[in-house]
């Protein structure tokens, strides 16, 4: 692995560990998991369904504690939610009562250091350049799914976040938006200084957008390669057929196809089911 | 050498599909014809909106269509005006799955003989079980399809539909809403269940890469209103696995068509906006 | 292919209602079993112009209408509040479930004759009882409405740094509306049910007590109209709230 | 040949079963720990003790002529209550049985009528037209302004039960029939043209669709059905029954026998609460496959 050129670490993720239920039940979703994340680089993790993707992505957002390790974001702990680090879901997360335009002000309205008629202009040029200006008062359920993707990065981007989170933002679009929808978020995070923490299963979108890919075991996941990809910038779709793409797509793909088969196997939804059952207890 | 069917001959006719959705009648499917020989794996690929789904209802007798013919070896089975009662010759996998979830996984799969009258029940059962065990689900049996993974629960849908042995198998984007791993490893099993005994598939998708991952031969449809782009002969032989994936023949087949595909996919996402909006 | 397919469920509608007054009305004429003491729509028919003429017909309307709107209003106003109170805050809801969970399967009704004695005018008790009726509903209809908001929009809005107050008015009550919305319909159900039986049970005035009035005093042709002004007045007020909800919650409303 | 071979095949199976087991342990051990009970406990005792206090303790003007809770239970339990009501007396529970015993019949005729009724309106069109908008006028109207006609409708039966099961009946069978057809309707397309595809006749669309997949929003209209059904009951046995509960309550005010008012109402609270917790468990017995998918 080329030694990259020393920048800053963003974020450093220590030996986290979390499990859920107790004795005979006790089920380890993440296990001694560290990595570490350089500011203005987009780095990719991908694994198998219920491989704790989604729980990491809750601890780093501050949504869940660990049970161990920890989380510094520019060398402070994390503890709790925080503008500096915010998260697009998978499924969409947008306030459906607000419009679009509600929803794109309403980080900056509630963190009340900025006057409104400043944070409304900045919507406005943010809606511009995401292609959504003549919706912005239109209703999420009044959206079709790829402009619902669209108004929800709006909505992240406004707050300048730290670090920005994804969450297999682009799963349940059809394969053809899903592939205009990663050319569409490059063009975004490309004209900006952005730091992307983007979690995928899909082989060919983690390749295609990251310039680091991490990829994790199957439960308890941990970190078991890390690749650099340096595909050249901006990337566009033709890369997709070239040969260094395949190259690292048959590198990466070796590694996960064992641990898909063995989450394949295990799929049965008992445990996925007791986790949830574990969930309800402490809403 | 798995045997080669001899039935299950698609012939698709210049078939055109108006809807009239509250008087603005949209012109769905626009004069395709395409003949799918017995036993061949035909994977329609295309943007949403590009009638693949209405060309799949039709052979399946869920609607008529407004001109042209359908036939199945030879017999028509939909015409204007007139569509065949849908039957265990032409089955169908859907989209989001279509397991009754208020019976057991054995009860499902056996619920074909059983209606058709073709087995008693406990006949049914045994032979579900059989062929459960055969595709690697002993054990599941009386588990309900909610107790399952989705992955688990599209090979049990796909047994159910192959235990009354159709002359066609019909799939609506069965894998779409799966994660990429599952999908590919689920894809393999409906390879794996093809080559063990030859059947006409009708397959749709979204999907460029699963198109000529799975099929014989691809054909591309175009956006609203849908006509048949390009098509696309596929000849890795079988069976096939993951590896073909990276294979140089795969890409260069991939780029072919990439840009046809592209198109279409853009030009929806675009009328997608605007009709939606 | 859609527009007549509607025409003709209509067309079917009216036939069958139609034939139905028409079963009725013949069943009193040639005394059917169960039919020969009903009075006929005809004969209601007939009775009409009478009541419709004498005010004491439209006071009892005010009188039904009036108890049912404060005894609603009251129940809103303290149980929205309480189901909202309740899903927020958890000890709240440990504390109070229990005891409500033990006094909502009583049928308000059976609070009548707690309420008179309790109360000191009649009136005040038949608004308890009405009151009793629509708050339970409330209650748990918000406080259902309001747990099952989707975990991840909370937490969107608390990673943008939203206070507690954020959370409360920009993201529970809009959230909730739906579930006050479809409580108070309901609700407004339950109150016309128990108005009718407070008033024939306890009342002096008001629909239900002229629909039991008309019954004592043999007047039959009466109750008929008794029962129906009843049933206008409950999809009336049950329409206004949906046609008030519609408006106030624009973004359910699929284009 | 086979397939990927799931060597999880028999874990699955095993997983299930320490899953059940050992997760209602494992919830009973966390309800436990929890302050959910005992604060729950609070609730009802400061329920009751408010009660106490105002009518017995400070005898507040007004709540002083209610019974306070010593009274009641002190009626309650006693061999030989002043009032002829409590656990000992045979016609305590001869007005439960009257009472239940009218809401089964009901809840009888409701469920026989009603959801064959919802079944045929969800399914078939032509079925529905004919008789949704007849359903439609009608259900507006409170089922307690029926009493007089109930009571015109079965004067010629001798017996007065007839109208108050009527009564009952209506309430339960409104909301049976609709929750019956939402149900129905509430069946994605697509489970109908599976089965259409693997060859079913009409019978074993009703039969093998129609009907278990309509069978939660049955099971919920039932519930709500006997709920009203015992609203309904209550009423019809204050104006017109002869023995139950709602008798027993509008009896003991004529009579100012208050504290058997206060045992009447809360044995119709436990009893009604019984009724929609038997049917709640056996709707959840018969669709186990409901129960985490949440149909």
């Amino acid at each position: 692995m080329a030694s990259m050129p020393a920048r800053r670490a963003l974020l450093e993720v220590k030996d986290l560990a979390k499990g859920f239920g107790f004795g005979p039940l006790r089920q380890q979703v993440l296990e001694n998991c560290s990595f570490g994340l350089q500011s203005e680089r987009l780095t990719v993790l991908i694994g198998p369904s219920g491989c704790g993707k989604s729980t990491l992505v809750n601890i780093l957002a501050g949504y869940e504690a660990p049970d161990a390790g920890e989380v510094r974001l520019l060398g402070t702990p994390v503890a709790g939610p925080s503008a500096e680090r915010l998260v697009v879901f998978q499924e969409t997360a947008l306030f459906p009562w607000m419009t679009t335009f509600q929803n794109v002000i309403y980080g900056p309205l509630v963190q009340r250091d900025m006057r409104r008629d400043e944070i409304e202009a900045n919507a406005i040029v943010l809606l511009e350049h995401v292609g959504l200006k003549d919706f912005k008062d239109k209703y999420p359920s009044q959206l079709s799914g790829g402009m619902q993707r669209r108004a929800e990065l709006a909505r992240a981007i406004i707050n300048n976040p730290k670090l920005m989170i994804l969450d297999e933002p682009f799963r349940g679009l059809d394969a053809m938006t899903r592939e205009l929808m990663q050319e569409y978020f490059l063009k975004l995070y490309e004209g900006r200084k952005q730091s992307v923490f983007f979690v995928t299963s899909e082989i060919e979108e983690a390749i295609f957008l990251a310039d680091q890919l991490l990829i994790m075991s199957n439960r308890p996941g941990q970190i078991i390669k890390t690749i650099d990809v340096d595909l050249p910038r901006p990337r566009t779709a033709s890369l997709l057929t070239s040969t260094e793409y395949l190259r690292y797509k048959d590198e990466s793909l070796e590694v996960l196809h064992g641990e898909a088969v063995k989450a394949f196997a295990e799929g049965s939804k008992a445990a996925a089911d007791f986790l949830e059952a574990y969930a309800d207890q402490n809403r | 050498m798995t045997p080669v069917a001899a039935r299950g001959a698609i012939g698709i006719r210049n078939v055109s599909k108006i809807y009239d959705p509250d008087g603005a009648n949209v012109l769905a499917v626009d004069d395709c014809s395409v003949e799918i020989a017995p036993g061949e794996f035909c994977v329609i690929v295309g943007p949403s909106g590009c009638g693949k789904t209405t060309l799949l209802n039709a052979i399946a007798g869920f609607h008529d269509i407004t001109s042209g013919e359908i036939s199945l070896d030879g017999k028509p089975i939909c015409t204007p005006g007139f569509s065949a009662e849908p039957g265990a010759d032409r089955i169908v996998v859907f989209q989001n799955g279509a397991l009754f979830p208020w019976s057991t996984v054995l009860n499902n799969v056996a619920y074909g003989p059983v209606v058709q009258g073709t087995a008693s029940n406990t006949e049914a059962k045994t032979e579900a079980q059989a062929l459960l065990a055969e595709l690697g689900l002993s054990g599941i049996g009386d588990h309900y399809p909610n107790e399952l993974s989705s992955g688990m629960r599209r090979r049990v849908e796909i047994a159910r539909a192959l235990i009354n042995d159709p002359k066609v198998l019909l799939l609506d984007e069965p894998f779409r809403a799966m994660d990429a791993l599952t999908k590919g490893v689920a894809q393999e099993f409906l390879l794996q269940a093809y080559d063990r005994v030859r059947k006409t598939v009708f397959f749709i998708t979204h999907d460029l890469e699963e198109a000529i991952f799975l099929g014989d031969r691809v054909l591309v449809m175009t956006t609203r209103p849908g006509r048949i782009k390009r098509t696309l002969h596929v000849d890795f032989g079988r069976p096939r696995n993951y590896k073909i994936r990276s294979s140089k023949q795969y890409l260069t087949l991939k780029s072919q068509i990439f840009e046809a595909v592209r198109e279409e996919a853009v030009r929806a996402f675009e009328a997608g906006e605007r009709e939606l909006a | 292919m859609a527009k007549n397919s509607t025409t003709l469920s209509l067309r079917r509608g009216l036939v069958s209602v139609l034939g139905l007054l028409a079963f009725w009305e013949i069943g009193r004429r040639l005394h059917f079993p169960f039919l020969s003491a009903v009075p006929a729509p005809t004969e209601v028919f007939a009775s009409l112009d009478q009541i419709v003429g004498n005010s004491k017909f439209w006071n009892d309307w005010i009188a039904s209408f009036s108890r049912v709107l404060s005894g609603f209003a009251l129940a809103q106003l303290i149980g929205i509040p309480v189901g909202l109170l309740m899903a927020m805050s958890r000890t709240l809801r440990y504390l109070w479930f229990p005891p409500l969970e033990i006094l909502r399967p009583i049928p308000p009704l059976a609070w009548v004759p707690t309420s008179i004695i309790f109360w000191p005018t009649t009136e005040l008790s038949i608004i308890f009882v009405i009151f009793l009726g629509a708050f339970f509903t409330v209650v748990l209809t918000v406080l259902g409405g309001a747990r099952a908001i989707d975990e991840r929009l909370i937490r969107a809005a608390r990673s943008f740094g939203s206070k507690p107050r954020d959370i409360f008015w920009r993201i529970v009550l809009p959230a909730t509306l739906p579930s006050i919305i479809t409580g108070m319909a309901v609700g407004m159900g339950v109150t016309w049910e128990v108005v009718v039986a407070a008033e024939m049970i306890a009342g002096k005035s008001g629909l239900g007590y002229f629909t039991w009035a008309s019954y004592v005093g043999g007047n039959y042709p009466q109750i008929i109209v008794g029962m129906a002004s009843i049933g206008i007045a409950g999809y009336l007020s049950s329409g206004a709230i949906r046609v008030l909800g519609k408006q106030a919650t624009p973004w359910q409303r699929q284009i | 040949m086979t397939v990927i071979e799931t060597p999880s095949q028999s874990r699955t199976a095993k997983a299930a079963e320490i899953n059940s087991l050992a997760l209602t342990l494992f919830r009973v051990r966390q309800w436990l720990t929890q302050s959910s009970p005992y604060l729950g406990f609070l609730g009802v005792a400061s329920l009751f003790l408010a009660w106490y206090l105002v009518t017995e303790f400070f005898t507040v003007p007004r709540f002083n002529k209610l019974p306070g809770p010593v009274a009641v239970w002190r009626e309650f339990t006693s061999p030989s209550p002043t009032f002829g009501i409590s656990i000992y007396t045979p016609e305590y529970y001869m007005h439960i049985f009257w009472s239940i015993w009218r809401v089964l019949q009901a809840f009888f005729w409701a469920t026989v009528l009603g959801v064959p009724l919802g079944l045929l309106m969800g399914w078939k069109r032509a079925f529905r037209d004919y008789t949704f908008p007849v359903l439609e006028i009608v259900r507006p109207i409170p089922v307690l302004a029926w009493v007089p006609v109930a009571i015109l409708i079965f004067a010629g039966i001798a017996s007065r039960e007839a109208p108050v099961i009527f009564l009952a009946f209506l309430a339960t069978f409104f909301a049976t029939v609709l929750n019956t057809m939402l149900g129905v309707e509430s069946i994605d397309e697509v489970y109908f043209r599976a089965a259409r595809c693997l060859g079913s006749k009409p019978h074993h669309i009703f039969f093998r669709v129609v009907l278990p997949g309509a069978l939660p929003f049955i099971f919920t209209g039932l519930q709500i059905g006997v709920g009203v059904g015992w609203f309904s009951l209550v009423a019809a046995e204050m104006i017109s029954g002869e023995y139950g509960l709602g008798f027993l309550i509008w009896d003991s005010y004529v009579l100012s026998q208050f504290p058997v008012i206060i045992i009447a109402m809360l044995t119709l609270g436990v009893v009604g609460y019984g009724f929609s917790a038997i049917i709640r468990i056996i709707g959840a017995s018969l669709m186990r496959w409901a129960d985490r998918s949440g149909v």
